[in-house]
């Protein structure tokens, strides 16, 4: 059960490690790290669900590794989005910032609408 | 050995009501250009039409209506399950769609001859994209197929925050994209726990086994706090403001009015049909506390904004505090759960048809007006009558003055507090009420105003009577007869069914 | 003597240490490099979880697509020349944040731990499943995906597609309709070239290969696919093919033939066995096979698509 | 028979094991880029290249056989491949 | 119950709601609130009819609601109608209004006839909420800064109050054990409610805000000053006595409740006197009056307390105070905007006529005020309870005069908002003032009472006493120092400004909390109490 104990803390630590860097750090792109940090960690979880039910001959329970096949896609398209969105601010403003202005002037203050 | 789900007559149609609108997504997506525009609309009639009959056959049954994927049980197969509530969200859904499709054709509509574009290819691949989330939401019993759902539904609802391209609307998709893809990590983390400590993700199947225990309550946390981030549950709301202000109106409309709504809506699958049986009061406490925060925040938050769509948006915010007291109050086998959650089920109902229409109306007002700035609306009311109107009613929908949905929410809420002994709700409900109407003066006074409003476009009178009818449709809710109130207890676990 | 344990930990070990150097690299483009290093290294925890088909996956589609989506971002982004992060939080912030974390994490690992030691699980049921006319399958994971939670996979794919319009309408409004950026400058390194001319037909045949054993070993579409869209990326890299105009009709029906595909036999599911979703006992594996190879067919055009972003002005990149 | 399969791994796995080790240290010690550059190629070609030639007896049937040369040959083409690339980027920074 | 009556009650609220319907097609809209005058004429029917058999019941169903209409009710209902009738036949005689008015007056006629008629919690609720909210559209929609502020500090009051009677009436109908919303039903399972003294708080303040009681008293001085005349006219007679019913309706009066009783009368007493206190430092005849109205108000609270604490209350007794003080509250107002019309003061037959509607307040002989005052001197009697009234008596008859001589002075601002027609139609209500009392009286007690001597000098005195202190104010009257109109708003206004200057604050602090760092560690936060909640929970 030892390897078990092992990928518990791996995913356990990755889930800290994500969320800490997706709080505190300000890059989007962090963030996005970080988010896959997590989802990595989420998706050990699973491996270590689907480990444990190893039963009627198979070493694992295929149920819970075709949920993480599904993640994983699942987390890659959305990193795609967010990196093309990242990658247009880029363009358009040669920045982002994710967190509101603080004065009364917030975001979307254009008059049009 | 657990009973055995079977199929329902009518299940099918359950299928079927996720299927079309993502057999809309693919042709629109393949053909393009004109077609995208004619599929979308070709199609919502008949999801409509499904909607209801879905609620006619779980009226007719009495009982939820069910159907197993691939004709394997839960746990190994996904099953799908309308019951009352899912019913009704589904019928509501469909009526808000089609009216916010309706409303964008001035907008994303393809002119004859003129080749694809950016902005309707989007639009309409996504609003479509938007009904199959909500409808997997609310049909599907298997945990994970709602994770997938969730996404869906964060994949459609951020790219028509963004549709019009501008740097302020891509931060704001992009705060939106990112904190709604922790919240549904966090979602799938409880998912995982589950299946780790039960073996299945089958929401009936889950609520007969559960028990008191960390790993359970961890689960729930996590999926919890996630779906609350999604919901834009204040102090999570980082989000939503910019989004749905920057969003064009008729997405505001369906991100406001339904897509917040399908998170709130796991959650109440969590708590009231997998975890009933804890009867974890204390949680149900923090949530409807967070909610209370939420009405007074976003009220008070609102009754400031410079602007018709970020006040409206606040508003939101508020109203979205609103739908959390349903946990205090419509919680564990009491005699007034079942007012607590017709409260609740109406609150939904009104807030999406009222914000839906509220959302519209100051679209036109700014395409009528050139700019939605509430100190400069004096004299709007005259020159834009039924926009204004659309603004009134649905206002009085959001105050709670009868005869609203609104008022019908607020007004078994309030019994419920009371019949429960749980005073203490009923100041937020009251205190939200009162800043309501401050919010909805605001806005209508200076505009009921003498005044000269220079229109750069004259109203639409079209879009105007598609907003109107959403209003009136808040307004309706109002005269909601007491057997509804049975239909959305059918297929709730643990109620007491309506008072004898 | 057994050296498993002491593999194990230090793979654990390396692999918290690369996570913990992505979040706390000085600039984007270390914690980037870190990312794909991670993502290597958790592809080997999949194994050591007797994953393989994730270790697959992951390696394919976490380390390695992702890897090319997050380099190319970082080369457009330019992000190790100049980043603006003016808000440093303060010590006791930050330890804050850490302590609330290690909370969190250290109740997921309590949790985990204290998971009944009889686990749950479907194994027997997807075995017998898998054995018996429903499928056909000798890879459970394939019949997972494919036969018992179809539906989930055929969303999945759907999810792709609007993936794919996301990530096209961030575009500039006067590019619709043109083709995404390129993925390389107009003269590649010869190097580059001879690696695009040569590696292709291999790891092509290699993807191929892949997906025709998921049936029965571990692979199947997505991590075939995921080799293909590399294949196609490397190719492109190196300039010797160039993404496709959005507006391409093959390259939508590409996308969509997927799913689609998928749908349709779905839908022809409800006639010919009863339900939904179900394939007629005969056809099982053969319809399966049939449905896989235009998802992989779509899965090797969205992953490069999603990468290369939205459509680009003629010469801009 | 065995013993000499057994032998023959033990020495080749051995063997690549060192060069690994040494272009680790390469890696780690060397001065600049393109002597680091040279420590890695030379951990892939060689190291792996021995790794793969002592398991090759192993092998249980041909195509498992095959698929060891491919990893090789695989990892041959990439690495060199790259390190060449690297290089070039090297060269025109320096510029 | 007979057919017509049945039709009766239907038409008392479909005739507005038609015209109501009618307003949204753009062609008819002028023509429909032209004719609104109409409108009432059903809910007058309706109300003599109850009222001349008074056996019948009038009760029916409709949309869901249930509509009734007893004897209380009815005596409002005709008098209401009457006053509506007459006061919009006067507005729309000679030129329309905008259509912003026309349709507000419509909603607070619907609404000011409604009350009366509804059987139901949501019914009544919907109504009030009728009769006080669109109000402001009469008066308030406008650049002028005082009917601005006036619009806005009557919008509060009006959803305050809205606001605290939906809770009690939420309270009402939770404690109803068969999910009735029916008024008499609620009101039988009061008494037995659990919270019944908090629900009986709320009904109070509620309708209490509708009425002026202290200390919800600021918003009426403000808003009959700015009002047009018409608009004061309908507002101070018909409008505020949907609080007059919502009291007669929802207060118990079955068992003795001594506790509750004893603060509504203190209020009530308070409410009185203040308003005859604070209406003597005013100058505007219209202020005068709006201090009147709260006087009156206060000692129907008053009786209505004192009846409580017994035990024992004929609602009737009470709706015809409420219906003389309509009656007589609105032909002063009339009266008021006939020498606004006519731009010179009263004089002759008129000026006795006013005068005596005027005292009719302080309960002059012979008038319906000494009616009023006989309908509920039975349940003022006691040694303290005789003293109160007498002075409060001496005091309004003070006001009365002091109103009287005030009248001469009238303000003349708004006079375009007048209608002309008002000279000739004012008399019709001042007579129907004189008469009607005497007319409807024998509903609720003996006539020739009143006019036995000693009630006639117990009535007379304390008014000759009080239009004496009003003749001898005039000598100080400069001297006296005066309290702005609205005396307490002054002191919400200042709260309300205090608060509203905690508004950027609280945005900075949204802005904060939408900071990622801070929304993070909320989020965390959040996760870890859910978490320890269900656990230790």
């Amino acid at each position: 059960m030892t390897p078990l104990i092992v990928a518990t803390l791996v995913a356990a630590s990755l889930v800290g490690i994500g969320v800490y860097g997706f709080i505190l750090h300000p890059h989007p792109l962090r963030k996005l790290l970080a988010f896959n940090l997590i989802g990595g960690g989420v998706f050990l979880v699973f491996g270590i669900v689907a480990r444990r039910g190893s039963a009627a001959g198979l070493p694992f329970d295929p149920v819970p590794q075709a949920m993480v096949i599904t993640g994983i896609v699942v987390a890659f398209a959305a990193s795609a989005i967010a990196i093309a969105i990242i990658v247009r601010l880029y363009k358009l403003e040669g920045g982002v910032d994710l967190d509101p202005a603080l004065p009364r002037k917030s975001d979307g203050e254009s008059t049009e609408s | 050995m657990m009973e055995l789900a079977a199929n329902t007559p009518a299940g099918s149609l359950l299928v079927l009501a996720i299927l079309l609108p993502v057999v809309g997504i693919l042709l629109a997506f393949a053909l393009g250009g004109r077609s995208a525009e004619r599929i979308a609309l070709g199609l919502a009639p008949l999801s409509l039409a499904l909607a209801v009959a879905i609620a006619t056959a779980v009226a007719r049954a009495g009982k939820p209506v069910t159907y197993m994927i691939g004709g394997l049980q839960p746990p190994l197969g996904i099953s799908l399950r309308a019951d009352g509530l899912s019913a009704t969200m589904l019928v509501a859904v469909a009526v808000i769609m089609i009216a916010a499709m309706l409303y964008a054709r001035a907008k994303f509509g393809v002119p004859e001859g003129s080749g694809e574009s950016r902005s309707a290819l989007t639009f309409w691949v996504m609003v479509q994209a938007v009904w199959g989330g909500l409808a997997m939401i609310v049909l599907s019993s298997d945990l994970f197929n709602l994770y997938v759902a969730l996404e869906v539904l964060t994949f459609a609802a951020v790219p028509l925050v963004c549709i019009e391209g501008r740097p302020e609307a891509l931060v704001a998709a992009l705060r939106y994209l990112i904190f709604a893809l922790f919240g549904s990590i966090c979602y799938l983390l409880g998912v995982a726990l589950f299946y780790g400590a039960y073996g299945t993700m089958d929401i009936i199947l889950l609520s007969q086994q559960v028990e008191a225990k960390p790993v359970v309550w961890v689960a729930a946390a996590l999926m919890t706090t996630g779906l609350l981030a999604k919901t834009a549950l204040f102090p999570l709301h980082l989000w939503l403001p910019s989004a749905h202000s920057n969003a064009p109106a008729a997405a505001s409309a369906v991100l406001s009015g339904l897509v917040v709504k399908g998170s709130f809506f796991l959650l109440l699958r969590l708590w009231f049909y997998v975890l009933p049986a804890l009867q974890a009061e204390d949680v149900m406490r923090i949530l409807g506390a967070l909610g209370s925060v939420a009405i007074l925040g976003g009220s008070a938050l609102a009754l400031m904004q410079a602007r018709l769509k970020l006040l409206i948006a606040y508003s939101t915010v508020a109203q979205i505090g609103y739908l959390f007291l349903v946990f205090p109050l419509a919680a564990g086998a009491h005699e007034w759960s079942h007012i607590g959650w017709g409260a609740g089920v109406m609150q939904i109902l009104a807030h999406a048809f009222a914000k839906a229409a509220m959302f519209m109306s100051a679209g036109l007002l700014a395409e009528s007006l050139g700019h939605d700035q509430i100190a400069r609306l004096n004299g709007a009311a005259r020159a834009l009558p039924l926009t204004f109107l659309t603004l009134a009613i649905s206002s009085v929908s959001l105050v709670g003055l009868p005869p609203s949905g609104g008022f019908v929410a607020k007004w078994l809420m309030l019994q419920a507090a009371v019949a429960s002994g749980q005073w203490i709700w009923s100041a937020p409900i009251l205190i939200g009420g009162l800043m309501a109407a401050g919010y909805a003066y605001r806005i209508l006074t200076p505009a009921l105003r003498h005044g000269e409003a220079l229109l750069k476009r004259p109203a639409q009178p079209r879009r105007e009577a598609i907003a109107l009818a959403l209003a009136l449709v808040a307004l309706g809710l109002g005269f909601t007869p007491e057997s509804f109130y049975d239909f959305i207890e059918i297929g709730r676990p643990l109620t007491m069914g309506p008072s004898p | 003597m057994n050296v498993q344990p002491f593999l194990d930990i230090s793979l654990a070990a390396l692999v918290i240490g690369v996570a913990l150097f992505t979040i706390i690299a000085k600039d984007e483009f270390s914690a980037v490099v870190a990312y794909v290093a991670y993502g290597i290294f958790l592809a080997i925890v999949w194994v050591r979880l007797y994953a393989p088909d994730v270790a697959l996956t992951e390696a394919a589609v976490g380390g390695g697509v992702t890897g090319v989506l997050l380099v190319m971002a970082g080369k457009r982004l330019d992000v190790s020349a100049t980043m603006v992060v003016a808000k440093k939080p303060s010590v006791a912030f930050s330890a804050f944040v850490a302590a609330c974390s290690i909370l969190l994490a250290g109740s997921l690992a309590a949790v985990i731990l204290s998971l009944p030691d009889a686990a749950p699980s479907l194994a027997p049921q997807a075995a017998a499943a898998a054995q018996g006319p429903g499928a056909g399958l000798g890879n459970p994971i394939t019949a997972v995906l494919m036969s018992y939670r179809s539906f989930d996979t055929m969303l999945e794919k759907v999810v792709l597609i609007l993936a794919v319009v996301g990530v096209w309408s961030v575009g500039a409004d006067e590019a619709w309709g043109a083709a995404p950026a390129p993925f390389g400058p107009a003269t590649p390194s010869d190097a580059l070239l001879f690696l695009a001319k040569t590696l292709p037909p291999i790891g092509g045949l290699i993807g191929v290969h892949i997906f025709w054993t998921g049936a029965d070993e571990p692979g199947g579409a997505f991590q075939g696919g995921a080799l293909l869209a590399a294949m196609w990326m490397v190719a492109m890299m190196a300039r010797l093919a160039d993404p496709p105009p959005i507006n391409s009709r093959w390259l939508r029906l590409a996308l969509i033939s997927g799913p689609a595909v998928f749908l349709a036999i779905g839908v022809a599911g409800a006639m010919l066995a009863g339900h939904f979703f179900a394939y007629p006992s005969a056809l099982a594996k053969p319809l399966i096979l049939f449905i896989e190879t235009f998802m992989l067919l779509s899965i090797a055009v969205a992953l490069p698509m999603l990468v290369a972003g939205p459509a680009a002005r003629k010469g801009v990149r | 028979m065995s013993l000499a399969i057994d032998a023959f791994t033990i020495i080749c796995v051995a063997a690549g094991v060192f060069f690994y080790v040494a272009g680790t240290i390469g890696l780690i010690r060397f001065p600049d880029s393109l002597s680091r550059l040279h420590a890695l190629t030379k951990a892939d070609n060689l190291g792996l290249g021995l790794v793969a030639l002592g398991l090759l007896p192993r092998a249980s049937n041909f195509p498992d056989a095959f698929k060891i040369i491919m990893i090789w040959v695989l990892v041959l083409l990439s690495g060199a491949s790259a390190a060449q690339m690297i290089g070039r980027a090297l060269r025109r920074g320096r510029r | 119950m007979s057919a017509l009556s049945s039709v009766l009650l239907w038409a008392t609220l479909f005739a507005p709601l038609a015209l109501l319907a009618a307003c949204f097609v753009a062609r008819w809209r002028t023509t429909a609130l032209a004719l609104q005058w109409l409108a009432p004429v059903p809910g007058l029917c309706a109300g003599v009819l109850k009222l001349t058999n008074a056996t019948s019941s009038m009760e029916t169903s409709a949309l869901g609601f249930t509509w009734k209409l007893d004897a209380p009710g009815a005596l409002l209902l005709a008098v209401a109608a009457l006053l509506w009738i007459v006061v919009s036949a006067a507005v729309w005689r000679d030129r329309a209004p905008d259509d912003r008015f026309g349709i507000s007056w419509l909603l607070t006629m619907t609404g000011s006839l409604g009350v009366f008629v509804a059987g139901d919690l949501v019914a009544f609720y919907l109504f009030y909420a009728l009769v006080s909210i669109p109000a402001y559209g009469l008066f308030a929609l406008t650049d002028d800064p005082a009917r601005r502020r006036a619009g806005a500090i009557y919008m509060a009051f009006a959803i305050f109050g809205e606001t605290v009677l939906l809770l009690a009436f939420a309270a009402l109908a939770a404690f109803e054990p068969h999910g009735s919303v029916a008024i008499h039903d609620v009101m039988a399972a009061l008494p037995t409610s659990p919270w019944r003294d908090v629900t009986i708080g709320m009904l109070v303040a509620g309708f209490g805000m509708k009425l002026g009681m202290f200390p919800f008293n600021g918003w009426m001085p403000l808003n009959y000053s700015v009002a047009s005349i018409p608009v004061a006219a309908v507002l101070s007679g018909a409008g505020v006595k949907a609080g007059v019913i919502g009291l007669i309706r929802f207060l118990p009066g079955g068992a003795p409740l001594e506790g509750a009783g004893i603060a509504i009368a203190v209020l009530g007493c308070v409410s009185a006197f203040l308003g005859v206190a604070v209406g003597l430092t005013q100058k505007n005849p219209k202020t005068i009056l709006a201090y009147s109205s709260i006087s009156q108000m206060g000692v129907i609270c008053a009786a209505l307390g004192l009846a409580m604490r017994d035990g024992a209350f004929a609602s009737s007794n009470l709706a015809f105070y409420g219906l003389n003080h309509l009656l007589v509250k609105a032909s002063l107002f009339l009266s008021v905007g006939a020498i606004i019309a006519r731009r010179e003061p009263l004089g002759g037959l008129s000026l006795v006529i006013v005068s005596a509607l005027a005292l009719s307040l302080a309960g002059l002989p012979f008038t319906g005020g000494a009616l009023a005052k006989l309908s509920v001197k039975p349940y003022l009697d006691g040694v303290w309870a005789s003293a109160l009234t007498t002075a409060s008596s001496i005091g309004s008859a003070w006001l009365m005069a002091h109103f009287l001589l005030r009248l001469k002075n009238t303000p003349d601002e708004y006079a375009g908002e007048t209608p002309a027609a008002i000279i000739t139609y004012w008399r019709a209500i001042a007579l129907g003032a004189i008469l009607l009392p005497w007319l409807f009286y024998p509903a609720v007690g003996d006539v020739s009472k009143a006019l036995e001597p000693i009630e006639l000098w117990s009535a007379l005195w304390p008014v000759a006493v009080g239009a004496g202190l009003a003749l001898a104010q005039r000598g100080f009257d400069n001297r006296i120092p005066r309290i702005p109109p609205g005396d307490s708003i002054v002191i919400y206004e200042i709260v309300f400004a205090r608060v509203s200057a905690l508004g950027p604050a609280l945005e900075n602090l949204d802005t904060r909390l939408r900071h990622w760092q801070v929304t993070g560690v909320s989020f965390v936060l959040i996760t870890l109490a859910l978490l320890s909640a269900a656990i230790l929970g």
